[in-house]
């Protein structure tokens, strides 16, 4: 197990320089200099020098040769390309070009608002898909099996905007069921999560329970299903303990395929209501073309995920007592 | 019905897309303590079904049985509830499958699915199930049976695997242990082990065995009675001395004579013509005729299906060809006990 | 020895060995002996069998010669030819010779394609025939086979077992080789076909006069169907002989074993199974001597310690056991 | 020694493909059928768009603004007092083009790194899987928008980016991982099957193998994935009109439910039910064809028939 | 639960919304309205405008009067004494105390502006007017990585001759001058903050104004809660006509501020801005161009609902002009007048006002919106009145002109929103209703800008907010020393209009530079180097608990002058 997860944590690494390099194709890449943008209404020539000086642009791409052919070899590296890769793995992050702030300091205190969304968005989708899913399976060929995959599939034909839209006007404005917008920390929080996070499941619902009900019929074609049958097993528990855990092998893999995913679902999210988290953030930078906070958004959220693989990687030994033995 | 279990005018459907298969279609066979009954036939026709239709396991909705009774102690088990049957299923008859690879959960240990078996028909503490569960292991020749609890079903090979699957089904002793090619996927020195295990166990419990196969050499070494398979039906069903001293059927009698055996060196062996039918496309009349040696010709044959006459005593049998079986009167089962034959 | 001796294959010290990768960087930690040093002969125009449980290598054995896996060391010589040193260019033409006919005849024939590309496609790689001509030489093939010409368009799926292994042969056949490998060729079907498949076989070997290396594990069928046998366990030969003289007398405690599991198809003679103890051991450890000593029942010190070669002890009859001194 | 006269009874069936009888199941199911029908008539739709033969007078008012749902104006006016109608039926030119042109980057990308990969093995694949993981771990949007980004303006051989063109090249080069890992998988399984393993021995080259037995083993994945992925890009679609990079000047379902997030408060519902009507109706369709399909070319679901 | 706290202890809050982010709160870089409209709290200038009276007006803030000064070329002001920056930890002599507001202070924060180091936005306030910074700029882009700039460095036309003293030397005339003082940019900044907070003065703003920041999360919310060590500051005692009779002189004479606590809480969409202020969460609101029907009638008045609702309208005039300029030196537009003319033509205004502000603009005859005493009502722009006809026969003329069928004429806009697309593609109609093809290209504002500057677009959309109400701010778009990268986009070149814009410059207000600027305004009606569309007209809604509301185009800080009618709200909307 160990040297599983340490072989698991080492494939990380070539990821992880891998995401560092794609971000510094893509920004130097990008047309347009944001140094306009910084220096405002009329940018004088000397300003965007400065600007660009700020950004680093005026190094060199990949290696200083000059100073490289006169052996200052500490100098020859001080270019675009090696001071992105250690700046970023060292998560030594310029401050944001906009707002000024140390960007990781900015990460830190958005992070666990988006969380709070989140998490219980996430773990709330997965647990009532995977119910439903389960009903669905045990009814399997019924009419309730028909209906509800119907109505699985116009789910998740609704675009998720009408889906905000209508949750913000109805449930929140015209029912006053919940706040329309905000976010306070603490416990707090849920008072104000409560809706956003429905409206993620809501709108997640349909895809998530058409694929785990492909999973778990499939797993039920198996032969240690009729085993089981044959020992006399009831029909509900041969699904929640014997199709169940056989599910959440698949289930497992695709969980962190969908975490990037989620993303996109926080980020019309925390817009709508108002929730200052990394969405909101890597939007506004976007806009703003706040390159250091795009690029630490994309390394830091990569890192994420690649620990949310790790993390699967584990669970997926644990369920599944073959995979520990490779 | 004094038979431990009986099962007579078996019909089972399955619904396709391309149309309703009947995988059994009026089968009817028993079986008592201490007995075994073979049952043969190739590929596809209908003997894990009607296996399946005994153990209510016809997946559904797919597969449905459309006729006949399953007697088993009295009782026809088709007329029972679902929870009646989970009663009997597991506990008084039980079932081991083909494939000992993929018919253990591979995520839990051998023990934790022997365990569950025990606690669901006996009122045991947890402890008690798993002693139980290790004892059950080394009834069946499981080596360290005290740590093979503890693996998971990948760690084991075929052999020991199924093992484990016999020796879950015969954890809580029960009547009926039906065997669904339990050795076809092993090897033969696997298999022999197997074989000889089936046949102590049963001769120690006086279980009644059901054992499916198509392999006419193990029938030989373990059946008593056999009922022969081909299309869905039952083409004839006698003692096992009777079948191989002298085989009815042209099906029957075509598979012996294409049969290799052992110290017999022939440059070619005598081949049945053409292919097993599809189920969705069965020929009319008899459905061996269009592979039928002896009257492929016939109208009767081609048209009329024979069903099952007792053509001697303790023989039964559905050919228009064979000798006196316009004079003898219809049967399922044969009605006389086959001649007992002594068991090693 | 240098050369294949008139035998249309000859093998010597074959090994074929599977790494086993283990760790945090996958190093290669040990080796499956799939394969372990095997001679082998084959007569032209004759079959040898090769017999064996589940996973002695078999299979392995098979492929390698073909190149399909590559051999870890060894030779063989295809009539007086070097198999494992041919060139790319060299082994085309090899191939054209040497054929496999696969245990599984619905994972041999590729779904997707009608019977007419499965079975043409060889002479097509080859450039044997084109157009109406291929078509022609594929019809010829099926009819060799005893399918009918007008299965030509149809997709394996739409065929029974008995039918696809028939597709099969006719594919092998194509290239008009001389000698085939057929891996295992009737393990997978009905009992009613199975026999029509060895006609067939049996036949084209009378007609063509082609050599085949006949993979079983079932000892009746390969008893019935070979001229010699040759037993394999755990990657080694243990014994070869003529058929009838191994069928008599056996000489190698496994293959004694193997011949009393055979269930003999008469109720009347209970097979008295010398049932032996254990499965098929692990071929990735370390182990020495002979490979069968952990279940042998005979078996002594010396069994455990040395690994016994194959010996002559009657004419064309070999053995690899001590207890045989 | 022929048997020829032994196989001519057998009950095989017509001559037909696995493609047929899939095909042929399709059109057993009055569902899927539907489905079909659906889906042909919005490719219709398209083709007929950009033949001209459909709305291609989207843009000219034909009534007051914001005119409800008549017999007149059919699904209502916009704020130019465009037909909404005209412009639902525009969309299904830029969905289907972009859902289509996207696909078709993403397996032009998708299929042979995955082919090579699979069949290839050893370090070949680690640099592909390498490839694939380090793009699939860089969240989706993120990727998609910063692709955005980097392409809107540029231009690609002479051709400038803007608009559809790159709606449906980020979409394609952001969303090819997910087919690679699956052809790879596939590919990893087919390599090691008898029938490869057949042409080998008969002296099939590397790449014949890989073209003509491999890819179309497999490319029926590929059928699948698609018929399901185009839902999302779709989707897609409509959420990069909402962050303002997707199609403009040209009505797509996307920038009609852009234009209706601020109109809904005018009571002006028709705009955004017309584009979530198609967009439902298109998906459902896709859905159900897509999943018929599976169940239809899964040898899994025909095995018991075999 | 914070919300029942202030209800309990009975304090007057103030509830705001933000539509963008808030960037900084760093008076020197500090360029958009929404981070003024928030640092204004905070940060106080010489001058600020008169709360209530129209047109608008400049009174002293932090000067203590008018400056004094014998020509037009050096100001002299004397600052108001006893003002103190709100305490802060940055005042570490004092314990946190905060210190007396100096001139030192002034000068220090201008110096801070012309810091190349510093890149600051607001550098063109002072860029070529006063004596000796825009060397001191030059000295500071000298300096290598790792110098730091010396703010002792003299620069002669900034003095402190006492510590109440400022003054200010010019180059030359400069009449603006005051309006600009009046500017949140030009606010003292305390020194020992800068040096206390480094890069982090962004996010710690210490003025001698009202209210001090008291918690600011990102994204989320900003509170402000008042300074208790702000100056004496009384409620206006006089105002506008009619000012009276609205409520607004019931305070005249109180001292500053009313309001104890203010909250912005961001809101980036319009639906739930909206729906906030509907559940009386929000003071007073914008009222979004989609959401307009259900809260004003046909005939512009509020809808009962509203009006039984508490809610109040306010209409005003923005010192806004929004146009489609031409790029003179593109050589299919900028040689041909008919063509802009056509162009300018094809576009129905009063159309274009009610699709895309529900009416909520004027019509634009020319640059100077009506706001302004320059504006002249009388005239009329042929060219600005819609004329499909006559802009078909122009185009006719214009095929002539440019000597063969004209192109696909480009526009560039800024923006990739659903407004901007909106917009284009009504342009697009109303050019393909007189026959000319035109393609709209939608960029981001960096790539926009970029193409501005390298004058690189054919016709771009853009529009322009007076900072301060003299229309030399719309005059100079067109003065030829200013074509881009200049403010001068439309590369308009045209010497009448530069000998007029020249003279004018170095006038002070009069009605003879006002005759100049109808000259000017003239010059360019008739070039049409732009297809002016509207000028913008404010609707603001606000509850009737907020008092002494009125809205100012120019001023930021005017929460001070604000009051909460705590009973009222909490009965109208029970809190
Ligand atoms: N779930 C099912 N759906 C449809 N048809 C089925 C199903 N299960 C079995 N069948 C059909 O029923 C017939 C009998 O199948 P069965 O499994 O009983 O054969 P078998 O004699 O056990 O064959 P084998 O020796 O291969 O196990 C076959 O033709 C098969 O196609
Ligand atoms: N590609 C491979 N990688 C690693 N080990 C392999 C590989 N192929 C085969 N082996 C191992 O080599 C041994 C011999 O396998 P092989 O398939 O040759 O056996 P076989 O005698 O053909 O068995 P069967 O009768 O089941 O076909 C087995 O232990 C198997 O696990
Ligand atoms: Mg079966
Ligand atoms: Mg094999």
């Amino acid at each position: 197990m160990v040297s599983y997860i340490i072989r698991r944590l080492l494939y990380a690494i070539p990821t992880i320089l891998g995401v560092l390099l794609i971000t510094f194709i893509l920004f130097n890449l990008i047309p347009g200099d944001p140094s306009y943008d910084i220096a405002g209404k009329s940018a004088s020539a000397e300003t965007i020098a400065e600007i660009r000086r700020e950004l680093g642009f005026d190094k060199p791409r990949f290696l200083d040769t000059e100073a490289l052919s006169q052996g200052r070899i500490a100098a020859a590296f001080d270019s675009q390309f090696f001071n992105h890769f250690r700046n970023t793995l060292t998560l030594n992050f310029p401050r944001s070009l906009t707002s000024h702030e140390p960007i990781w300091d900015e990460i830190k205190s958005r992070a666990p608002a988006s969380l709070t969304l989140a998490a219980p968005m996430f773990i709330g989708l997965i647990a009532t898909s995977i119910a439903i899913a389960l009903v669905v399976a045990f009814a399997r060929g019924s009419w309730v099996d028909t209906i509800l995959v119907f109505i699985c599939v116009v789910g998740m034909s609704i675009p998720m905007l009408s889906y905000i839209l209508f949750g913000q006007h109805y449930l929140a404005y015209e029912l006053g069921w919940f706040p329309i917008l905000g976010y306070e920390s603490g416990m707090q929080a849920f008072k104000y999560i409560a809706l956003p996070c429905l409206l993620g499941i809501a709108s997640g619902l349909g895809s998530y329970v058409r694929f785990y009900r492909t999973v778990m019929l499939d797993e039920m074609r198996s032969d240690y299903v009729r085993t089981a049958f044959a020992k006399g097993l009831s029909s509900p528990r041969v699904l929640f303990k014997h199709v169940l855990k056989n599910a959440m092998i698949p289930i497992i893999t695709t969980l962190v395929l969908s975490i990037p995913f989620l993303f996109l679902g926080s980020l019309l999210l925390e817009r709508f209501f108002s929730i200052p988290g990394m969405g909101s953030y890597f939007l506004d930078a976007f806009n703003s073309r706040d390159f250091p906070v795009i690029n630490a958004m994309v390394f830091t959220t990569s890192l994420l995920y690649v620990l949310g693989q790790l993390v699967t990687d584990i669970c997926y030994a644990l369920v599944d007592p073959r995979i520990s033995l490779r | 019905m004094n038979d431990l279990l009986q099962i007579r005018g078996l019909c089972t459907e399955f619904r396709t897309e391309d149309g309703l298969v009947r995988a059994v279609d009026g089968v009817s066979w028993q079986v008592n303590p201490g007995r075994t009954l073979g049952i043969v036939g190739e590929s596809g026709c209908g003997k894990s079904v009607s296996a399946l239709s005994v153990m209510g396991l016809i997946p559904k909705p797919s597969g449905e049985i459309v006729g006949g009774q399953v007697w088993f102690k009295g009782q026809d088990l088709l007329k029972l509830t679902e929870r009646q049957i989970r009663e009997i299923r597991g506990n008084e008859i039980a079932m081991i499958f083909q494939e000992p690879m993929t018919s253990l959960n591979p995520v839990f240990t051998v023990g934790n699915q022997i365990v569950e078996a025990i606690k669901l028909h006996q009122k045991l503490r947890t402890r008690d199930a798993w002693d139980l569960a290790v004892e059950s292991l080394q009834r069946v020749g499981v080596p360290s049976a005290a740590e093979r609890v503890y693996a998971y079903p990948h760690q084991l090979s075929g052999g020991m695997r199924q093992r484990v699957m016999i020796a879950m089904a015969l954890s809580c002793h029960p009547a009926v242990l039906i065997a669904d090619e339990p050795t076809t996927a092993l090897d033969v020195t696997i298999q022999a082990q197997i074989l000889e295990l089936l046949r102590r166990l049963q001769a120690g419990e006086r279980m009644a065995l059901v054992l499916i196969t198509h392999d006419l050499a193990v029938i030989a070494q373990i059946a008593h009675t056999v009922a022969v398979m081909y299309a869905s039906r039952i083409v004839e069903y006698t003692s096992v001395e009777a079948l191989f001293d002298q085989p009815l059927h042209p099906y029957t009698q075509g598979l012996f004579r294409s049969l290799p055996r052992l110290g017999q060196k022939k440059r070619r062996l005598d081949a049945i013509g053409g292919t097993v039918p599809n189920p969705l496309a069965f020929p009319s009349g008899c459905k061996f005729h269009p592979r039928c040696p002896l009257g492929c010709d016939d109208k009767r044959c081609q048209s009329v299906e024979p069903n099952l006459r007792l053509i001697r005593p303790g023989h039964v049998l559905a050919c228009f060809k064979a000798a006196g079986y316009e004079d003898s009167p219809p049967c399922d089962i044969p009605t006389q006990a086959p001649t007992e034959v002594s068991n090693g | 020895m240098a050369k294949a001796d008139g035998h249309i294959l000859r093998v010597q010290g074959l090994k074929t060995y599977f790494p086993i990768r283990r760790g945090v960087f996958s190093r290669i930690r040990g080796w499956v002996r799939a394969v372990d040093g095997v001679d082998l002969d084959i007569p032209r125009g004759q079959t040898v069998g090769l017999v064996g449980e589940s996973g002695c290598g078999k299979t392995t054995l098979g492929r390698t010669l073909l190149r399909l896996i590559p051999a870890t060391a060894g030779t063989a010589w295809f009539e007086d030819e070097l198999i494992f040193s041919a060139n790319r260019r060299r082994m085309r033409q090899l191939r054209r010779q040497m054929q496999i006919i696969f245990q599984d005849p619905v994972g041999s024939l590729n779904p997707r394609m009608t019977v007419q590309t499965i079975v043409g496609e060889p002479l097509k790689v080859h450039g044997l025939a084109h157009g109406r001509a291929l078509r022609q030489r594929v019809v010829n093939l099926l009819e060799q086979v005893g399918l009918s010409p007008g299965y030509l368009n149809r997709y394996p799926h739409e065929f029974s077992g008995g039918q696809r292994q028939r597709i099969g042969i006719a594919r092998a056949l194509a290239l008009e080789p001389k000698f085939i490998i057929c891996d295992e060729p009737v393990s997978a079907l009905d009992v009613s076909i199975q026999s029509q498949i060895l006609n067939l076989l049996a036949d084209l070997q009378d007609a063509l006069g082609l050599s085949y290396l006949f993979i079983a594990h079932n000892l009746a069928v390969v008893e019935h169907f070979c001229g010699e046998v040759a037993v394999m366990y755990l990657g080694q030969i243990v014994e070869r002989a003529g058929s009838e003289d191994l069928y008599r007398n056996p000489v190698h405690p496994y293959t004694k074993t193997l011949l009393s599991a055979v269930p003999i198809p008469d109720p009347r003679t209970k097979t008295a199974c010398q049932a032996p103890v254990g499965d098929v051991s692990d071929t990735s450890g370390p182990f020495t001597g002979c490979p069968f000593h952990p279940r042998c029942s005979l078996a002594q010190d010396q069994c455990r310690q040395e690994c016994p070669q194959l010996r002559e002890i009657g004419p064309g009859h070999f053995v690899a056991c001590w207890r045989t001194e | 020694m022929t048997e020829a006269a032994l196989t001519s009874d057998i009950a095989v069936g017509k001559g037909r493909s696995l493609w047929a009888d899939a095909w042929r199941r399709l059109l057993s199911r009055k569902l899927v059928v539907a489905s079909l029908i659906v889906i042909a008539v919005f490719v219709m739709v398209a083709l007929g768009v950009y033949a001209g033969l459909i709305a291609r007078d989207w843009s000219e008012p034909v009534g007051p603004r914001y005119q409800r749902p008549s017999l007149e104006h059919g699904f209502g006016t916009d704020f130019l007092g465009r037909s909404v109608w005209r412009k639902t039926l525009y969309g299904a030119k830029i969905s289907l083009t972009v859902a289509f042109l996207a696909s078709l980057i993403s397996i032009c990308i998708g299929l042979p790194l995955g082919a090579i990969a699979g069949y290839f093995k050893g370090w070949i694949d680690e640099l592909i899987v390498w490839l694939f993981t380090t793009v699939n771990s860089i969240p989706y949007i993120i990727l998609i928008l910063a692709f955005a980004f980097v392409l809107q303006g540029k231009t690609l051989f002479g051709y400038p980016l803007r608009g559809i063109s790159v709606v449906y090249l980020v979409i394609g080069l952001t969303s090819w991982v997910g087919l690679c890992r699956l052809i790879r998988g596939e590919v990893l399984k087919h390599r090691d099957r008898d029938y490869v393993m057949a042409a080998r021995a008969y002296g099939c080259s590397r790449s014949r193998i890989i073209l003509g037995h491999v890819i179309p083993n497999v490319a029926h994945l590929v059928i699948i994935n698609f018929s399901l992925r185009f839902v999302s890009f779709i989707h897609a679609e409509v959420i990069l009109s909402f962050l303002g990079l997707g199609v403009k000047g040209e009505p797509s379902w996307g920038v009609m439910i852009d234009d209706a997030r601020q109109e809904l408060y005018r009571g002006c519902w028709w705009q955004l039910a017309a584009a979530t009507l198609a967009i439902g109706l298109l998906c459902l369709a896709l859905n159900i064809v897509g999943d018929a399909l599976r169940d239809a070319l899964d040898p899994k679901l025909r095995q018991g028939l075999e | 639960g914070g919300d029942d706290q202030d209800q309990a202890s009975g304090k007057m809050v103030r509830y705001l919304s933000l539509g963008a982010k808030v960037r900084g709160m760093d008076p020197m870089d500090i360029g958009d309205t929404t981070s003024s409209s928030v640092a204004s709290q905070i940060f106080e200038s010489l001058y600020q405008y008169h709360y209530l009276k129209r047109p608008y007006e400049l009174i002293p803030c932090l000067a203590e009067d008018f400056p004094t000064g014998e020509d037009q070329l050096t100001y002299t002001f004397k600052l108001r004494p006893g003002v103190v920056f709100a305490d802060d930890p940055c005042f570490t002599a004092t314990q946190g105390k905060g210190r007396q507001l100096v001139a030192a202070d002034f000068i220090y924060a201008w110096k801070r502006i012309a810091d190349v180091k510093n890149i600051s936005k607001n550098w063109w306030i002072f860029e070529d007017h006063i004596v000796g910074l825009d060397e001191f700029r030059d000295y500071t882009g000298r300096l290598k990585a790792g110098e730091n700039v010396d703010y002792m460095r003299p620069v002669e036309g900034l003095q402190a001759p006492d510590d109440f003293t400022l003054v200010v030397t010019l180059k030359r005339p400069w009449p603006q001058i005051l309006y600009l003082l009046a500017h949140l940019p030009t606010a003292p900044v305390a020194r020992e903050a800068v040096q206390y907070y480094g890069k982090s003065i962004h996010n710690h703003p210490v003025g001698t104004g009202p209210y001090m920041l008291k918690d600011w999360k990102r994204g989320n919310k900003i509170v402000m809660v008042r300074n208790p060590r702000f100056r004496q500051e009384f409620y206006p005692v006089e105002g506008s006509p009619g000012d009276r009779e609205a409520g607004l002189l019931e305070d005249a004479g109180k001292v500053l501020p009313f309001v104890d606590e203010a909250r912005w809480q961001v809101v980036e969409e319009d639906q739930p801005r909206w729906l906030i202020f509907m559940r009386g969460q929000l003071d007073a609101s914008g009222i979004p161009k989609d959401f307009y029907n259900r809260a004003i009638d046909p005939s512009r008045q509020l809808r009962s609902e509203m009006k039984d609702k508490g809610i109040r309208l306010q209409i005003f005039r923005d010192p806004s002009t929004y146009w489609y300029g031409f790029n003179m030196e593109d050589p299919v537009v900028g040689t041909n007048k008919p063509l802009r003319q056509a162009m300018s033509m094809a576009i129905n205004r009063p159309e274009y006002v009610e699709i895309f502000t529900n009416n909520r603009a004027e019509v634009a005859q020319g640059v100077i919106p009506p706001l302004f005493k320059e504006y002249d009502p009388e005239v009329i722009n042929p060219n600005c009145q819609y004329n499909p006809e006559r802009a078909r026969e122009l185009l006719k003329e214009a095929v002539e002109v440019h000597g063969g069928p004209l192109p696909t004429i480009t526009i560039s806009t800024p923006g990739t929103d659903t407004l901007s697309r909106q917009m284009g593609e009504y342009v697009t109609l109303a050019m393909d209703n007189i026959g000319l093809k035109v393609k709209i290209d939608y960029m981001d504002w960096p790539s926009f800008q970029d193409r501005i500057k390298t004058k690189s677009s054919q016709v771009f959309q853009m529009g322009w907010v007076a900072d301060y109400p003299d229309p030399e701010n719309f005059m100079q778009l067109f003065y030829s020393k200013n074509v881009s990268p200049g403010p001068n986009n439309f590369n308009y070149r045209n010497q009448a209009f530069d000998t007029l814009y020249e003279k004018a410059k170095a006038m002070p207000d009069s009605n003879e530079r006002r005759r100049i600027y109808h000259q000017m305004e003239n010059i360019i009606r008739d070039d049409c180097p732009a297809i002016f569309l509207v000028h913008g007209v404010a609707f603001v809604l606000h509850y009737n608990w907020l008092k002494n509301y009125k809205p100012h185009v120019f001023g930021y800080g005017l929460i001070k002058y604000q009051r909460i009618d705590v009973a009222a709200r909490q009965k109208s909307v029970g809190r």
